[in-house]
């Protein structure tokens, strides 16, 4: 079973460029078409489950507007904790 | 009550971008150079002993984006304040962030001879073949043929020259440390073209000389292309050009591990 | 007798053209003009704008702090210009875009969903023929009729095809801009 | 031909086209831009030269390179850029050979903004590079007037040996009016008899500004100062309006000066009695007809869009005779005409005295304006 | 210190080192070289920064960013050089940082000459640069004038946070004379609190000249303009000799004002009642104390070693009150005492009139001095 | 009556010279340079279709001493004042001599573009490691160690930077069509001298691109030795940094016979 | 009471230095004094010269078209400068290198062979010193000590050596000064 | 026998840098210590027979002061003539 992660999208930096979008490799990043964001653009966000955290996005995002997120696995838990 | 999975932090901004938002186009990968820069300031941890020195281009305002100290140089001249500085605080980090008409047209005499004198700088080279401050005119790195609002009939390399490899051409100085091209258009380069910027933070630091790292990146504004479509043009047209190799690495940086 | 027009809005929402296509038509018309626009790299993303005198005499400044009139495509251009027209004069606003009404009582005002009835002519981009039809309704400096010529002349011959729908966003907006004027006096 | 609808700054190019403009050599830079692009996609079309240089700096000297062929050549910038030119203007200057140049002014120092401004006033009409030389400089208010005077610009180059500079503002450079062009000259077959071209079947030529022997170089300054005279005499451009009757008189340039008439008409429909008066050469700069002004005029009143740079020239004209105030708006901003309005009103409200220096009278004031404090 | 025997441009560096230069950067450039020269070997012997630029542009640009830091910085170079630096200038200006420059002048227009000039009057005091600003000018006339000046100039520049150009000559700068320096000042161990070194443990500091917004360049100018009224009214510097009873008055700054010196004692030896002003500061310019002048004198002769540019000033201020003439040699030629009193001599037997251009008037004059006609 | 020997010219001062006397030091090879390239206009009977550019520094009179059309240049920017000519009149033949201050310090910018651009004129670059007409500063071309009026305690590469080949520095660039390095220090290096700049004359004429030939060349004066001690330091010290060598020859300059 | 001095010659016949030489002594005299010499690359080659003035009061122009002495070391020398001299002065001329004699009257000369004394010397270097000590023979502004205490003070050290063939100079030329002017004054 | 040639030396133009005078082959070069040339050199001339005009003097003359002669063997005259 796959980590589970999820990525937070700052709407004050992201510019709606979609490169996070076609960088994904789970597909699960979008354009939120329903949001406008301060600066007048349709801002990306999460579609669907599926995102391990893989951090591509952020890799990829030119305003450094992600922040990602990983559900740590039990084992490295503990080793976390 | 219920357990909840402990969560670990994968990738936040780095702390040396300040919070302003950029004024690049969507797309455009002036912030990607930027965030990897910021990154390596983290990592080494000299964001507080940092100067950098901004082009006149579309990153004339850099100096908003970073929070290190920051001055706003002459277009062209950055290499030539960097060296003022430089020379009077040889103990700070200093950069410059130079596009391809500021480095590579104007500039060339500056960038040359800091080269050449092998000045303790870091110098951020972002090359996208065209002016994008000024509304898509050539730059001497303009690829054969590419129309710009300058060479309206593509550029005719009889008439206008041939694109300029930077850093094929100062890596022939002694002075030079480090000088590679990477480039921004897919993940796998971009993670390249960070370590690249930090061995080129290193050789400084080290005070192993020049060193540079030419940065492929994109325009869409100015190509007429969309950001993604952008970054398929850089490995389609510009890579070919531009090969992504080390050009200079000088037997002490070689050395380096980070 | 002089008026002057200021039209303002988001890059790319055709306000630099729209007051060019003004400039010809009363060029055309044999009448004084000047079409200054705001210029340089605060258009990326930012608002763009763009003021067009019409005299019968040699024009002094291009520039006014009152026009007698304002087409604004968007909010920080309505809450930019409102204040600003000349009293008795004329503001067109995009009410697709901005949501909230003009406040002054001593203008004629014009709110029109132009983005939406650009986009019911199948093209989103004529929004600025819309507006301009809306204006000219108000305020009759040129005749529909000129604009078309202008259109005519001067669109570049890759558009030509667009002239007919360029003609209906520039009815529409009239239309509109007439209807609502009647409401106006009804109520 | 008929009038169009043009944009300055390719009016500007167009027109140079027209006058024959056999070469250009310039750098992009905002607010002049277009002249380049323009000229990119012309002269090529023409079989006529255009090269984008790596600089200003080789751009001018391209230009001097050129010239010294004796065709007809030009380059274009703004503020930073023409800064970058001032060593290749002494050098033109000194070898006594014709150019153009356009200087499309923006707001500054330094890298400043894109805005339009007069700010190079002084650096063009007083400064422009080390030694003893006068540009000519012509500062059009108009799309019409900039295709005229860039007409001008090489006729006057060319009849002088010396460099013409068309001194605009952003404002008259991205601004469209209607406008006629004259038509196309044809480009010249014969070449004036110091060009250097090769030595076929003549006596070697030699172009050169090194006049190693100061008693040589002297003699050669005193060459530049008499023809100087001559230029003094023969000219001076300015426009007169409303100026027969006026009590009150206001003197703006360019760009300054079209913002100041619709503020003298406005005052004009009140029934005030003031005039203005537009100098289109800046150098030689019209003294004696600005010293006149002073036999009927209250006051003066002094409209620019810098410090007051232009405003030195006039106090020096005016002899202290009559008041002169100053109004100027700086860093890229162009006067709205009720700004210009009100100083009259001011100046007719409260009369003016004779002592003290306007520009600091003007910054007292305009602190509270700005509200800088 | 005991009084030595110094060549000027030798007692210009040491002056600077004294006074705490903490890094030089400049080019080759006659007659101005030793100054470059000397700092190549005095300042790494104390550790500081000598750094010989490719090129002008680059020393400025060099000294720009070392200004920024907040240390003591300067650069030297002649009239061709200093053109290319007028760009560099711009954004030191606009960026309100403060700066020291010596400028040698040499014959020009172009490359010209070597010889002592004083050509560059315009472009430092009147051009030097795109946009509205002001740098001090300080016009040396003697080896120790020359010290005293450098050091000067620091403070000023420091206390203003602008540039100030130390204006000499080639005679200047080749002249050995007795001189004393002052002892040397400790290197500064606090910087300013705009200056850049690396935020540690404080804010990010920025320095740059944009004001992409008009409004707030305005501002900007505002504060450069507002801040220049206070220099005008603190830091004007001339010295007089034998005024109070002079009848009439030479004008005369740097060599050319020494030189006159020697006509004026000539002059006096044979009673006549005649006097020298000599600017020491030329920018800000003493307006107020030469119109102050025009009470006593008569006629006022101005004595400069080029075709007449602070002629301009001295014309503003005296406002036509009193006959103004003009002497001057040009392309690197020093007057002989002989010719200023021979001009004297001439004045008082033919007493000038007031209406008339001086420069013309010379002119009309100089060509049988030059033979040139 | 007797038989007189018929007798043959073996040699006289080339025509494309003027019957001004130089005022060179005596033994510095500028002249040497200046009779090689006026035998060579000779030779490709050119003379009146030249027109030269004379630089900033001791040759900057070069112009008294050629019989053909000249002007004179701001230093550094004779390749920008060349290219204006030369675009304008391109069937012409267009040649900068320049020093190494003003080439390859201040002028930089201008001749790597105008090498960039494949400018069809021909660069006569005289490196003697000095600036000789302000009396022997340094130059960038100027040796490791060696003493010069602004390097008093001789040239420290670490301070003032590595000597630049500029040869080797623009023959990596796509506009050169033939860049070589020669030295006058001896009878059988003139004669390869002139070989290589009517080689670079023969580039121009057939359009194929920038040509430049740098000259090792001595300073007699500055250096402090005699004449002949200065060609014998040309061989000991500046030969082995400099090597005289090809380093672009296109392929149809590869080609010419003369 | 003010002396002016040129001292001319070719570029390497030690003009400048000879001019260093008083201007140091006059300074530790307490005079005030200026040196200024021709510079620049037409030395090269060319002919160089300097002037020295010496005064009691604060100096003017340091050039002078009329100078009190010259000291000429060749022809070009003496021609430009004899005609100059103010008359009473005095004229110092190199006859090892100059072919005509000095012509004016009005003043008082000396013309001796400085090359062929230095040279006598073992050191033709110092053809200068035997000049300058002829000059203050006939113009005592300074002490032939005072200039011997300069060139003590001055000498860059690796020439100290040749300090004693310095004076030696010095007072040779001033000897045949001497002699010169008795001669004259018997003829 | 070897050729006979002889040279020109153009007082206007020699500096007597001796250049010549230390690349002849024939060491039958030096500079005339009795006369000065207008410039005030000692102009450089031939001392003795040798010359063999093979021009190497000239090819290293910075001045361009010299002119090469060559007497031709009389089977070459023949050519020439
Ligand atoms: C002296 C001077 N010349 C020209 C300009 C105008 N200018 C501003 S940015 C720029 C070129 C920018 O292109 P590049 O360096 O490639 O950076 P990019 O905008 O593509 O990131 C130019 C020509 C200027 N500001 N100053
Ligand atoms: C803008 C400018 N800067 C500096 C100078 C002074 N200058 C004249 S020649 C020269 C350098 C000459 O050296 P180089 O180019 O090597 O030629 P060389 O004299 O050695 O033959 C310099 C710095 C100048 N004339 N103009
Ligand atoms: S890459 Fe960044 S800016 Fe672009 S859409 Fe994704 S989050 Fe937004
Ligand atoms: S114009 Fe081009 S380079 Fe500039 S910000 Fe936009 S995309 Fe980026
Ligand atoms: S100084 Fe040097 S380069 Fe110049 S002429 Fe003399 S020897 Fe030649
Ligand atoms: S090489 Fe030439 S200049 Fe030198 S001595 Fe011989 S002939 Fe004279």
């Amino acid at each position: 079973m796959p980590v589970k992660g999820w990525i937070e999208v700052n709407p004050l930096y992201c510019k709606g460029c979609e490169l996070c979008v076609s960088a994904c490799p789970q597909d699960v990043i979008s354009l939120d078409m329903e949001h406008l964001t301060p600066k007048g653009y349709h801002p990306a966000y999460l579609v669907m489950d599926g995102c391990t955290g893989c951090g591509i996005c952020a890799l990829v995002c030119p305003e450094a507007a992600l922040t990602v997120y990983r559900e740590v696995p039990q084992r490295a838990a503990r080793a976390v904790v | 009550m219920v357990a909840i999975a402990p969560t670990q932090l994968v990738y936040q901004r780095p702390e040396s971008l300040s919070d302003t938002p950029t004024h690049y186009c969507p797309g455009c990968t002036h912030g990607v150079a930027h965030r990897l820069v910021a990154e390596v300031l983290d990592e080494m941890n000299v964001r507080e002993s940092t100067i950098g020195v901004a082009p006149v281009g579309c990153s004339v305002f850099a100096y908003n984006y970073f929070d290190c100290d920051f001055v706003e140089a002459a277009h062209g001249r950055a290499p030539a304040m960097a060296t003022g500085i430089k020379r009077v605080l040889p103990d700070r980090v200093v950069f410059t962030y130079q596009g391809d008409g500021d480095l590579a047209s104007i500039g060339m005499a500056e960038i040359v001879h800091a080269a050449a004198r092998g000045e303790n700088i870091t110098v951020v080279f972002i090359n996208n073949a065209i002016y994008g401050m000024t509304g898509g005119q050539m730059a001497p790195t303009t690829l054969p043929g590419q129309k710009t609002t300058s060479s309206p009939g593509g550029r005719d390399v009889e008439q206008m020259g041939f694109p300029i490899r930077m850093s094929e051409m100062l890596s022939s100085l002694d002075g030079t440390g480090y000088v590679v091209r990477r480039s921004l258009h897919d993940p796998k380069n971009i993670r390249l073209a960070k370590k690249a910027i930090r061995l080129a933070f290193e050789t400084q630091v080290r005070g192993l000389g020049f060193s540079m790292v030419e940065l492929l990146s994109s325009c869409p504004t100015n190509w007429g292309l969309t950001p993604l479509e952008a970054l398929r043009w850089i490995e389609d047209h510009m890579v070919p050009v531009y090969p992504l190799q080390d050009f200079k690495v000088s037997p002490a940086v070689a050395e380096i591990r980070v | 007798m002089q008026n002057e027009i200021i039209i303002a809005g988001f890059g790319g929402q055709g306000v630099l053209f729209a007051g060019q296509v003004l400039a010809y038509a009363a060029l055309d018309e044999g009448r004084e003009v000047t079409w200054i626009p705001s210029y340089g790299p605060e258009m990326r993303g930012g608002t763009a704008n763009c003021t067009v005198i019409i005299s019968d005499e040699e024009i002094g400044s291009p520039l006014v702090r009152n026009p007698k009139a304002a087409i604004v495509l968007n909010l920080p251009s309505l809450e930019k210009y409102e204040p600003m027209i000349t009293a008795g004069g004329v503001l067109v606003a995009n009410s697709s875009l901005i949501n909230r009404c003009p406040e002054r009582s001593d203008i004629s005002t014009v709110f029109l969903p132009a983005n939406d009835i650009a986009e019911s002519l199948g093209n989103k981009r004529l929004m600025n023929m819309v507006a301009l039809g809306a204006l000219l309704e108000l305020m009759p400096v040129l005749s529909i009729q000129a604009i078309e010529k202008a259109l005519d002349n001067h669109l570049p011959e890759r558009h030509k095809r667009l002239l007919p729908v360029n003609y209906q966003a520039l009815r529409r907006g009239a239309e509109f801009a007439a209807q609502q004027a009647v409401l106006a006096a009804i109520a | 031909m008929a009038r169009e609808l043009w944009k300055g700054n390719e009016a500007m190019a167009e027109a140079a086209v027209r006058a024959g403009v056999q070469a250009y050599f310039g750098y992009p830079i905002t607010p002049q831009t277009e002249v380049l692009e323009y000229m990119s996609k012309r002269l090529p079309e023409l079989g006529r030269t255009f090269l984008q240089a790596e600089s200003e700096l080789a751009a001018i000297n391209m230009v001097y390179g050129a010239a010294c062929t004796g065709v007809r050549v030009m380059s274009s910038s703004s503020s930073p850029g023409v800064s970058l030119m001032m060593e290749g203007m002494s050098y033109i200057a000194g070898t006594e050979i014709p150019a153009v140049l356009i200087d499309v002014v923006r707001g500054g120092p330094g890298l400043g903004n894109i805005a339009p401004s007069q700010g190079d006033y002084n650096q063009i009409v007083h400064g422009g590079g080390h030694g003893d030389y006068h540009p000519i400089v012509l500062a059009p208010s108009s799309v019409q007037e900039a295709i005229d005077l860039t007409v001008l610009a090489f006729d006057l180059a060319e009849k002088y040996r010396l460099i013409v500079i068309v001194l605009a503002d952003g404002s008259i450079g991205q601004m469209m009016e209607p406008a006629e062009l004259p038509p196309m000259r044809p480009l010249r077959t014969e070449y004036p008899e110091w060009s250097v071209r090769g030595a076929q079947g003549r006596e070697r030529r030699i172009l050169s500004s090194i006049y190693i022997d100061p008693i040589d170089e002297e003699v050669m300054n005193y060459r530049l100062m008499r023809q100087w005279s001559e230029i003094e005499a023969n000219e001076i451009r300015y426009k007169q309006y409303f100026l027969d009757d006026a009590e009150y008189v206001v003197i703006g340039f360019g760009t300054a000066g079209r913002v100041a008439l619709s503020a003298v008409r406005a005052a004009r429909a009140e029934g005030i009695r003031v005039g203005l008066f537009r100098p289109i050469g800046l150098s030689p700069f019209p003294y004696a007809q600005i010293e006149a002004l002073t036999e009927q005029a209250k006051a003066i009143l002094v409209v620019e869009m810098n410090a007051g740079q232009m405003l030195d020239d006039v106090l020096r004209a005016v002899k202290g005779r009559v008041p002169v105030e100053f109004y100027g708006r700086m860093g890229g901003i162009m006067p709205f005409p009720d700004e210009i309005e009100a100083e009259m009103q001011r100046i007719i409200q409260v009369p003016p005295v004779l002592n003290g220096d306007p520009r600091k009278k003007w910054l007292q004031r305009f602190g509270k304006v700005i509200h800088a404090e």
